[in-house]
């Protein structure tokens, strides 16, 4: 399985999602510059945190005029894997991929903590080293992380299990439905604001982000 | 553009002691140095390259206590940043800085910018940054709501320009004092890493090599920032001039990565490098010129600007952010803009290198400045300053010691709990990203923030720690004390201290009191880092720290850095299990 | 020359953090009169157009693939100056 | 009630990185005819309150307290709509 992790100006977790595929998982995972046109022979493409652009406008609103977002388009469009996280979620928002929009957090502040997250649907190909309803720890580190989204399309998300992972305990930033991360119908794409990439190694804090990566890695195996 | 007086006004109406140049000064520039009167635009560069925070014309005496040099020492003071060897061709580059006026003048963006300025001073010598340290010092909190603003905003500022950046925050200090009232100290700290052979310098040399110009446009901000400071604060409002300096995170982060991609990969093409800091151009440029022993030749009407009208002392004093000065080889120059236009930066060549030692500025096809460039940096006089021991230690000597009576430990233990500078600071640390990197072993909260060395078993430790009341106190033994609580922090995480860098925050040196309290404790701090080995590698001087004739306390802060080979010994601070013994050690 | 001003708010139905914190404080330094406080941004757009109808088609394309994310929020337009 | 629009902008000489950035991208996207965005901010303040001398000062003392961070910003105030 290939991995294409793509860094745009401003991305600064490229570094994290590339050594979790690269130093942990041993797998196979490259840069691609958002400059680039095509992400053909790629299995999966992960669009990861930081401040594109500065997170001038909106967080994510001006990365998704980068030519690297047809490819990505492309990819979910061929049903393979489109990751974001964090900053790679609110463009997934921004270009339509995901509906919904991340709104600055109700505390008006950023946020960096654990985050105690509800695995709400453990069948996406992201989630299925996970046990249904599994409580999970992972970091979160941000400043517009507030889901929101109309009633009918949070209806919408709810009927066909497209929310994947929930804040239990404690709301940090205000989401409605206390979303942390949700998928396209089809389940190919996976936005969420917390950071598994963070959640790889002990030494670091903890590893509950592992099973996310060694889920794709089984799907791109089985495809 | 016309100079704004003739150098025969300039000697009559004296405008240079408004930006702190003295009459003595300027004699001597007249008559020693440049032989003739100067113009408008060089007086300017003088009263900048000689003012305090250039010059250091009042601390050298007292920086020349500290030890600067020690086996892993590659780099002491003088440079963008210390440099420590930590084995395997590998070094860690620190250094920290003070953004005190600007802060207390305007908290968001003067926080922000200190951090800005600090981490180009480290990836200009080649370093990465990996982690920012801040330490913080605000006014009483209770019944000012204006402080608590102040503070938000501050901690606002440093965290939107780190998180920006991706940059981890590992730690620092927060403390509520009143001598803080009128006056904020914040001072930001950046710790890089990077391999030896990569390291630049600040050095332009090479007859016919380029100077170019890199990153954000020129703008009116912070000109002379001492007046600019001290100016009345409510005339500000009425006009539509401001000076503030803003930071653009964004426009930094695709500076570091285009600079560290230049230095890693075509070190061939680079003489040297360094950040436009404080009076912006010139000194940059002059300090660059002067490590190589060279002359330069710079045309203003080809630095990038965003107002327009700028004279030419505007263009050279302009501390606008995020921009870099490059001495480029010959024949290098379209290589270097295409390395910057891969990150949407454009580099432009505003001048060049001479072997005459001259400083020469065009402006609008006009010679503007011909001064050698050693009469702005090494010609400066010194200063003398007197010391007299302060009154206050003088009486507190002659009284009895101070003995705490504790009637019920428990009331005792609350009561210093709700202190603010005692109680939780994760309404701080919670604001600032501590893990972006994927490194953060130890993150704020502890002792020491600890950060893996990606790809070995090492890790480096980190802390900043200040002292002020102790320190006003008995300034040489708060000095002592100060570096020692880092390298018992450092100690605790499992880390052997290694070097320290520093802030002298203090107030106006002319006072001989204050110069004596600053003397004596830069003593302690010396004597400290002698016995624990712990060479001063960096650090950066902040005076006239006063408001309404009030000065701060006397309070250096101490960052220190530390070396763990082996990262499965770091120490956490947490208690572990139920049931570990406890012990108390020392006296 | 022409410089037209973009108005963006939230749309009604999305809870303002920022519009909620702003009234609070506001009342709490003694203006109790004071009963909402609404934020929102606006973009002043000069161009280098003075056709009004390209101006108008121009301004529309900007503010709908950019400055507006119609998920939570709504765009107003006004001319603010013409000039040759 | 009376609702006035508080504009906050910065004051000319100060850098406006987000400006900046969102007229890069503008530019980028093709609009080349674009020659400069401004950013600023609005409020909308509902008060209840119909002498609109008592209006004017409230809304000065609101705008200067709290609103408007006089370093860098200045502001302007129009009166949206007066109602009993
Ligand atoms: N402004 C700040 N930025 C980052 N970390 C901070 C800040 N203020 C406090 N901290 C962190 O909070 C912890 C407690 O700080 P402090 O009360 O100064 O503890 P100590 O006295 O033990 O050094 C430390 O780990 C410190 O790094």
């Amino acid at each position: 399985m290939k991995i294409a992790v793509v860094v745009f100006p401003g991305s600064n977790c490229d570094v994290d999602m590339y050594e979790a595929f690269h130093s942990v998982l041993k797998a196979d995972v490259k840069y691609v510059s958002y400059k680039e046109k095509s992400l053909d022979g790629f299995d999966m493409v992960a669009l990861p945190g930081g401040f594109s652009y500065g997170d001038y406008l909106r967080a994510g609103a001006i990365a998704r005029f980068s030519n690297i977002i047809l490819a990505v388009q492309k990819m979910a469009d061929e049903g393979k894997l489109v990751l974001g996280v964090c900053n790679g979620f609110q463009i997934l928002t921004e270009m339509g991929l995901l509906p919904g929009a991340l709104k600055r957090n109700d505390s008006l502040q950023f946020v960096c903590k654990d985050a105690d997250l509800r695995v709400e649907n453990a069948k996406t190909p992201f989630t299925t080293e996970y046990q249904e309803y599994q409580e999970i720890k992972i970091p979160i580190a941000h400043g517009e992380g507030s889901y929101y989204a109309d009633e009918d399309v949070l209806d919408e998300l709810e009927k066909n299990n497209q929310v994947v992972f929930r804040y239990i305990k404690n709301n940090p930033n205000g989401s409605l439905h206390d979303i942390a991360g949700i998928c396209n119908k089809r389940g190919n794409v996976l936005g969420m604001m917390p950071h598994p990439e963070r959640a790889v190694e002990a030494i670091l804090g903890g590893v509950d982000g592992l099973p996310l990566f060694k889920s794709v890695l089984k799907a791109g195996v089985k495809a | 553009m016309k100079q704004a007086m003739t150098p025969e006004e300039i000697k009559e109406e004296k405008p240079y002691l408004d930006w702190s140049l003295s009459e003595r000064e300027y004699d001597y520039i007249c008559d020693h140095l440049l032989h003739r009167l100067p113009n408008y635009t060089e007086i300017g560069l003088f009263s900048a390259m000689w003012s305090e925070h250039c010059s250091y014309k009042k601390s050298k005496p007292v920086l020349r206590l500290f030890p600067t040099k020690g086996p892993r020492v590659i780099q002491g003071p003088g440079e963008g940043a210390g440099v420590v060897d930590i084995d395997d061709g590998q070094a860690v580059v620190f250094k920290a800085e003070s953004h005190n006026h600007p802060t207390t003048v305007e908290p968001y963006q003067g926080a922000a910018t200190g951090v800005g300025g600090i981490l180009r001073d480290v990836f200009s010598m080649g370093a990465r940054p990996v982690a920012v340290l801040d330490s913080l010092h605000f006014g009483e909190l209770k019944n000012n709501p204006t402080m608590r603003y102040k503070m938000e905003e501050t901690i606002k500022g440093v965290g939107d320009y780190g998180n920006c950046m991706g940059i981890p925050n590992l730690g620092g200090e927060t403390t509520f004092d009143p001598c803080y009232n009128g006056n904020i100290l914040l001072n930001a700290m950046n710790v890089g890493l990077m391999n030896i052979k990569d390291m630049e310098h600040g050095n332009a040399s090479g007859s016919g090599n380029l100077v170019m110009y890199v990153g954000a446009k020129t703008g009116r901000d912070g000109i002379h920032g001492a007046t600019f400071a001290s100016a009345d604060f409510s005339k500000e409002h009425e006009t539509q001039r401001s000076a503030v300096q803003v930071g653009d995170p964004f426009m930094e982060k695709l500076l570091m990565e285009a600079c560290l991609d230049l230095i890693i990969k075509h070190r061939e093409w680079l003489v040297g490098i360094q950040d436009m800091g404080a009076a912006g151009i010139v000194s940059s440029s002059a300090e660059m010129a002067t490590e190589g022993k060279s002359g330069m030749v710079l045309n203003l009407n080809d630095v990038p600007q965003r107002e327009p009208n700028m004279s030419a002392y505007e263009i050279m004093l302009s501390e606008s952010q995020e921009r870099m000065l490059l001495c480029v080889k010959k024949g290098y120059e379209e290589d270097v803009k295409r390395i910057f236009e891969g990150y949407n930066l454009e580099a432009v060549t505003i001048g060049r290198i001479t072997d005459d030692g001259q400083y020469i500025l065009l402006h609008d096809d006009e010679i503007v400045c011909d001064i050698p460039v050693t009469a702005l940096t090494e010609d400066v006089l010194e200063e003398k300053s007197e010391k007299r021991k302060p009154k206050h230690i003088i009486e507190a000597e002659k009284e009895a010691a101070w003995e705490p009576k504790i009637e019920d430990a428990g009331q005792t233990l609350k009561d210093l709990l709700n202190q603010p500078t005692i109680a939780s600071d994760t309404f701080v640390t919670q604001q600032y990203d501590s893990q972006v990197r994927t490194n953060t072993i130890v993150a704020p909260g502890s002792d020491a923030g600890v950060l893996r060395v990606r790809g070995t078993k090492k890790a480096i430790a980190m802390c900043t720690d200040t002292n002020g009341r102790f320190v006003y106190l008995d300034p040489r033994v708060g000095g002592q004390r100060t570096v020692l609580e880092s390298a018992t922090n450092i100690v605790a995480s499992g880390a052997l201290p290694l070097a320290i860098t520093d802030c002298l925050n203090y107030g106006d040196p002319n006072d001989p009191e204050i110069y004596w309290s600053l003397h004596e404790s830069c003593q302690g701090i010396a004597d400290a880092c002698e016995i624990l080995e712990t060479p001063v590698v960096s650090g950066n001087v902040s005076l006239y720290n006063e408001n309404d004739g009030e000065a701060i306390y006397p309070s250096p802060m101490i960052g220190m850095v530390g070396l763990i080979k082996d990262y499965d010994h770091v120490i956490p601070m947490r208690m572990q299990e139920t049931g570990d013994q406890v012990y108390l050690l020392g006296k | 020359m022409t410089t037209v001003r973009i108005y963006v708010t939230y749309k009604p139905s999305v809870f303002d953090p920022q519009g909620a914190a702003i009234t609070d404080s506001v009342n709490s330094l003694g203006h109790t009169e004071v009963k909402q406080i609404v934020v929102g941004k606006f973009f002043d757009v000069t161009l280098d157009e003075n056709d009004l109808d390209k101006v108008e088609e121009d301004v529309k394309d900007i503010a709908e693939s950019l400055l507006v994310n119609f998920n939570m929020e709504t765009y107003k337009t006004e001319i603010l100056e013409e000039k040759a």
